[in-house]
């Protein structure tokens, strides 16, 4: 292979970005040098196994993507915004959209959730860590070393252009030649092995590690649905796994599954893909219920309405998510009867989606609303998710999807229900547990700014997009007619006010590290309901120094009724912890070195990687490292500095 | 992470760290399941798909897999019986049985291994056509399975001469039990509906 | 406690004669039997999911007290059971089941089709070209 | 602040008020919504028999939205004591009721969406004054990124453009030589996927002459975008007319020809006084690789497509479009 083959050559917006790339990874390495930060770096966060610092970890990554994803996008709206733009040619832009598209579902929005999960979950139900902090570790490398391999292929080998979705026999190898599609393929297998041990890891530590007392109807709501995810995830995942393993099969063995040769059956993929895609959905959105409900209570003070409800509702939605996938291809000539099967189940989802909506409603009604920039994101989502909502059941009636299907009202629907949804729902966790994650809270003044603009920008985008869609614009096409130009122009405009909202909160995260004042006590909204508010701030490494037992939903509100605290001084034991360790990052690393070999077919470079892997795990079988214990001396300690005692 | 040890019950269960393991991994078969389900999928979906292969029912022998499958059947209850000695807390009968069970194990994927090269030089591999694709995929998968299962009871075992009966080697045991276990249910499933059937329809 | 102390293995040897006496039994009606191609398939499958029950139950420990009465295992492989039928009979369905590609596609034709697909379950529609 | 927000949220309230206003007033223009035959007038009556369902409950929630967010404000003048109650958990009765009534809803939407289903399968019913007619079968085969129209019957084919009758059924017959592709026509009904291997039949028909944009609408690879036809749609008298015209001029599609104009890449529009039929049918299982093994290293290859690239006389083709159709209304 020429070096120009290897290298993506002849884009001066990708020279751009490998100038920027080099520039970005010298600073960094010249950093980490100057300031001798190498060992902090390795002993702090390469090798840790603590699910605070993981989450953490998660969700810079996933901010890190928000980023690219968006400049993605930015760069699709600039050429969409008038006819015969060249901004970009019809191959660059296919492979803009399907990496703003992978990476937004896969590497950005997931990721976010996991992150919030990680940091969040075990604290809420009273936990020292996740069930298995090692395997925490891996699903993270997995996680970040999948990203790296899709995301290097911007610059190396070339962008995967068959749209996140990979259709067959358009993503096989008759007609996508090229590392291209294997960079989706192994990018996405490498990372979908961490997410499905993620749900291995959530569903054990939610059954086994309550505190004391805690039932199953006492846990928060966002417990719940972080347990109804893993439970999708753990079921759904292995899907995705099988699906890209004969793909890759296909394109890299030569089997015969999705081709067009062999009497292969290219729309199996379809229907393999959308039996976990459909899943997935729910997989970020259901965390993002979670989230809605905390922040709502909290800020509403006042108790969920409809706990019960609620948590039934989401089970419900999680069972009909593994039966609706066919509505992603009604149009394939299914038949009539297989059809209207599937278009009923899709809008029975609605009925426990209502149910929702109408519970955080009740949760309004006699109220106080304190209207913090995490409450405006979330009473933001309520009307905007609506919208979506409905246009979700108009597109769930089959016979009117021949007339949406492939669309911009498609697009606009899902970007409604996907922004609204998981993406204020991020950003309304992130500053609700900010200051539990970094000891500080994020600027209130430049939040709303940025919440302003991404709200308005947001609607301005994507809500001409259904007319867009209503007049026959399909999704996907790298140029407009003249006709479509007006409502074009309007949806780029928006698409960079919700730029702008972006870059203003990452500057309120800057702002905020050197300006904002330092939190004191641990329940820094001052109506924290559940128990992560109940520890101090930092979170000591063992979270708790006394588990709490809890005969209660919202068991912070009692625990400071009863004057309680989770550091009960005298009844305080060693507490064991798992040690740090740098495997998991090894063997990830090596897990990517052997991906990124099968991406070009070198296969000695394959197999090498995966012996090493294997090798890691053997090591890891021969580990007996028992952790250690932190002795009751270091706990009083530690409680009483942070608690200021 | 409580470090507190119970006193009776299996030895496997009695630490924290075992009894979440254990409920990890049935998690895991859980995922397991759906990844075979899958593949079953894709085989159900793609049969007859042959193209200019030979048929399934030309190249099948009854024997063979006759062989095959009670091997394996065996292997399952042998190591069932290597778990009931482990519980009765005895080494070399929990060592006897697992090597008995790998040997079972080995002589199955030799079996395998023959009859995948046998189909190969009358014609049928993973490239010749759809319906073989997803046949040498969903037995392949099952017998990589089976190999991977060898190498980990073999570091079992070595472990088992270093450490003696533990909470944590015992737990170990039981979940590779579980595995091997699954393994027999997969290949059940396998010898019914791509096997007999094959031959039948 | 006192099942696990035992000499023999009772359980184990029972479950071990019943899935060889199934494996025969299945072995026998696919390959020896006159019953009908679909019976042969209904039966066999129902013969392995006996199996996989007694794989369960008699080996896998599937239910003992240690994991509380096998509440979440017993969750897991039931809904894995459950998602199974789901991706099978599923791809089946939507892959095979009412394409319009070789008839008229009006409604009754589709119904005819569904019948045909019953009765050669195994083997889809589009092997029969 | 405040004045932003309050004003934010009386925007949000008017949004379904602008979606009644924008539907009604793009009716006209909105090419799903207006319908120039009755399989799209059908898939027109379901979008806004459902759009209705859907105004009523957006303006319920959002309603219900404002009225809590701007009554149960913290600091709203005038907030009573009995305005606060942290303690209330929930409320079977209305809970009930809000679940029952989507319910309904979506029952109320299901029996139209499965009773059109079912319609949208056979070919579309014959008003009362006029005879019933056989369909007119044309297959509708891609090819990355073009379109070959062939009507069997008539043993005449073409490229990148369609001509049919109106008020006559048309059933076509889509496949695909290479991608998954869909046919679309907007104004005349809702698309179907086609596919190699794969036999799809669709029914549409015009009611009404004009020209009519058609495209492939689901992504292929590099020419996707470039890939539309056009229906021309004209009287039964004016159409015999064409199909004799090119029965007699047309040149005969061979099949080096065909080959030829199956590879990868963008064409013109063409007409043949034969089928490709005679030859390969894509549809089958047999016909399925035929592409793939002849043009094998063309699908790899770049074409650089940019937008300016016969951008002036796709420019062209868009206003002659504009202007005949608008001569039609």
């Amino acid at each position: 292979m020429q070096l120009d083959e290897f290298f993506v050559t002849g884009e001066p917006l990708i020279y751009a970005g490998m100038v920027s790339i080099a520039l970005v990874t010298i600073s960094m390495l010249f950093f980490l040098t100057y300031y001798k930060k190498w060992g902090w770096l390795w002993r702090e966060w390469l090798t840790t196994v603590d699910h605070k610092k993981i989450g953490i970890m998660y969700i810079l990554s996933a901010l890190a993507m928000l980023f690219r994803g968006g400049v993605d996008a930015m760069m699709m709206r600039t050429q969409l915004a008038f006819p015969n733009m060249n901004f970009l040619n019809a191959q660059h832009y296919d492979e803009i959209f399907t990496t703003h598209g992978t990476v937004m579902i896969i590497f950005m929005a997931m990721p976010f959730l996991i992150g919030l999960m990680n940091f969040v979950v075990p604290l809420q139900i009273g936990a020292r860590d996740v069930a298995f902090p090692y395997l925490n570790a891996l699903s993270f490398w997995s996680f970040l070393f999948g990203a790296m391999l899709f995301n290097i292929s911007f610059v190396i080998g070339g962008s995967p252009d068959a749209g996140w979705t990979s259709y067959t026999p358009l993503a096989g190898a008759a007609m996508s030649p090229g590392p291209g599609q294997n960079f989706y393929l192994l990018g996405l297998q490498l990372s979908g092995i961490g997410t499905l041990a993620t749900g291995i890891n959530f569903m054990v530590t939610i059954l086994k590690m309550r505190a004391p007392k805690m039932r199953m109807f006492q846990m928060p709501i966002f417990t719940w649905s972080t347990l109804i995810t893993s439970f999708i995830i753990v079921f759904a995942f292995p899907i995705l796994t099988v699906a890209l393993a004969l793909m890759t099969l296909d394109r890299i063995f030569g089997a015969q599954f999705f081709t067009l040769t062999g009497e292969g059956m290219p729309m199996m993929w379809a229907n393999l893909f959308w039996m976990w895609g459909h899943p997935e959905v729910y997989i970020v959105i259901l965390p993002a219920f979670g989230i809605f409900s905390e922040v709502i209570s909290a800020f509403a003070r006042k108790q969920l309405f409809g706990y019960k409800a609620m948590v039934w509702a989401i089970i419900l939605i999680a069972g009909l998510s593994f039966l609706v996938w066919v509505h992603h291809f009604f149009t394939m000539g299914a038949g009539a009867f297989v059809n209207s099967v599937f278009s009923i189940s899709t809008m029975l989802i609605a009925v426990p989606t209502g149910v929702k909506i109408f519970n955080w409603l009740g949760t309004l009604y006699k109220s106080k609303i304190n209207n913090t920039v995490a409450m405006m994101w979330a009473l933001a989502f309520i009307p905007s998710f609506v919208i979506g909502g409905v246009t979700g059941v108009m597109l769930g009636m089959a016979s009117a999807d021949y007339q949406f299907h492939n669309t911009y009202f498609l697009v606009a629907h899902f970007h409604y229900v996907l922004i609204a949804g998981t993406v204020f729902a991020c950003f309304s966790g992130l500053v609700f547990w900010y200051p539990k994650m970094f000891g500080h809270k994020l600027n209130e003044r430049l939040g709303k700014w940025s919440f302003w603009f991404f709200v308005i920008g947001f609607h301005v985008c994507f809500f001409p997009q259904y007319f867009v869609g209503l007049d026959g614009m399909p999704r996907r096409v790298f140029t407009i007619i003249p006709e479509w130009m007006p409502l074009n122009i309007i949806s780029t405009v928006g698409a960079f006010g919700m730029g702008v909202g972006f870059a203003i909160f990452v500057f309120a995260i800057l702002y905020s590290y050197r300006y904002s004042e330092r939190e004191k006590t641990g329940d820094s909204w001052d109506n924290g309901r559940t128990l992560e508010w109940a520890t101090p701030t930092p979170v000591p490494f063992y979270n708790f120094a006394t588990l709490p037992h809890i005969d209660s939903q919202d068991a912070y509100v009692k625990l400071k009724q009863e004057g309680k605290t989770t550091f009960e001084e005298d009844e305080v034991e060693p507490i064991h912890m798992p040690s740090n360790t740098g495997q998991p990052f090894i063997m990830m690393a090596f897990m990517f070195v052997s991906g990124f070999g099968l991406v070009f077919e070198w296969m000695w470079m394959a197999i090498g990687g995966l012996l090493a892997v294997l090798v890691m795990m053997i090591i890891r079988s021969f580990d007996y490292d028992e952790g250690f214990h932190v002795e009751v001396d270091e706990i009083k300690r530690t409680e009483r500095s942070a608690r200021r005692l | 992470m409580s470090s507190h040890e119970l006193k009776t019950g299996p030895l496997e269960y009695r630490t924290e760290e075992g009894r979440l393991s254990i409920l990890g991994f049935w998690i895991f078969l859980g995922a397991e399941i759906v990844l075979f389900a899958t593949l079953f999928a894709t085989y159900a979906v793609l049969f007859g798909r042959t193209a200019d292969a030979p048929s399934p029912g030309e190249l099948f022998e009854a024997k063979t897999v006759l062989i095959m499958t009670f091997m394996l059947l065996t292997s399952s209850f042998t190591c069932g019986i290597a778990i009931h000695e482990m519980r009765r807390g005895s080494v070399k009968g929990l060592r006897n049985w697992m090597i008995v069970t790998l040997i079972l194990g080995l002589g199955f994927l030799g079996f395998e291994i023959y009859e995948f090269v046998h189909y190969s030089h009358e014609g049928a591999t993973l490239q010749s056509s759809a319906y073989w694709s997803s046949f040498f995929t969903l037995a392949g998968t099952h017998g990589l399975h089976v190999t991977l299962g060898i190498g980990w009871v073999i570091l079992l075992l070595i472990q088992l001469t270093q450490r003696g009966l533990t909470p944590k080697t015992s737990r170990k045991f039981f979940v590779i039990g579980l595995y091997w276990h699954f393994l027999d249910v997969v290949w059940i499933f396998i010898f019914t509906s791509v096997y007999l059937i094959g031959m039948v329809v | 406690m006192t099942t696990h102390n035992k000499r023999i293995p009772t359980q184990h040897i029972v479950g071990f004669i019943v899935s060889i006496t199934l494996t025969l039994v299945a072995a026998w009606a696919a390959l020896q039997s006159d019953l009908s191609v679909r019976w042969i398939i209904i039966g066999i499958m129902a013969l392995a999911i006996i199996q996989a029950g007694i794989q369960l139950f008699m080996f896998m420990h599937v239910v003992e007290p240690e994991s509380q009465g096998g509440h979440v295992p017993w969750n897991m492989m039931f809904h894995g059971g459950v998602l199974a039928t789901i991706l099978v009979a599923g791809s089946l369905f939507t892959m095979s089941f009412g394409f319009t590609h070789d008839h008229d596609g009006d409604g009754h034709n589709q119904q005819q089709q569904q019948e045909e697909h019953n009765e050669n379950e195994g083997s889809t529609e589009n092997s029969s070209h | 602040m405040k004045n932003i927000n309050r004003l934010f949220k009386k925007g949000l309230a008017l949004l379904p008020l602008s979606m009644v206003l924008l539907l009604s007033g793009c009716n006209s223009e909105l090419a799903v919504l207006d319908p120039k035959g009755p399989v799209a007038q059908t898939q027109k009556d379901l979008i806004l028999y459902s759009v209705y369902f859907m105004l009523f409950i957006v303006v319920v929630v959002f309603a219900a939205f404002t009225y809590m967010v701007v009554k149960y404000r913290e600091n709203r003048p005038g907030r009573k004591e009995t305005d606060y109650d942290p303690h209330m958990h929930g409320n079977n009765k209305i809970e009930v009721i809000w679940t029952v009534i989507p319910f309904i809803i979506v029952i109320a939407l299901s029996i139209p969406t499965v009773d059109t289903l079912f319609q949208l399968e056979k070919p579309p019913e014959v008003e009362a004054n006029e005879e019933e007619q056989e369909p007119l079968v044309i297959h509708a085969t891609t090819a990355d990124w073009k379109w070959f129209f062939s009507y069997p019957e008539e043993n005449i084919e073409t490229v990148n453009y369609l001509h049919i009758p109106t008020d006559r059924p048309i059933e076509f017959k889509l496949s695909s030589a290479d991608a998954m592709t869909a046919l679309w026509i907007p104004r005349l009904g809702g698309q179907k996927y086609n596919m190699a291997g794969m036999m799809n039949t669709h029914y549409l028909e015009a009611d009404e002459e004009g020209v009519y944009k058609g495209r492939n609408s689901n992504f292929n690879g590099e020419g996707f975008t470039k890939q539309t036809f056009e229906v021309y749609a004209e009287s039964p008298e004016e159409y015999d007319q064409w199909v004799s015209e090119t029965q007699d001029q047309a040149p005969e599609l061979t099949q080096e020809r065909y080959d030829e104009l199956l590879a990868p890449g963008l064409t013109e529009e063409h007409e043949f006084s034969s089928t490709h039929l005679a030859w390969v049918n894509h549809g089958n299982p047999e016909g399925m690789d035929y592409a793939i093994n002849r043009h094998f290293e063309k699908y790899g290859e770049l074409m650089h497509l940019e937008s300016h690239q016969d951008a002036e006389d796709f420019m062209d083709e868009e206003n002659n479009d504009d202007h005949e159709s608008d001569r039609d209304h």
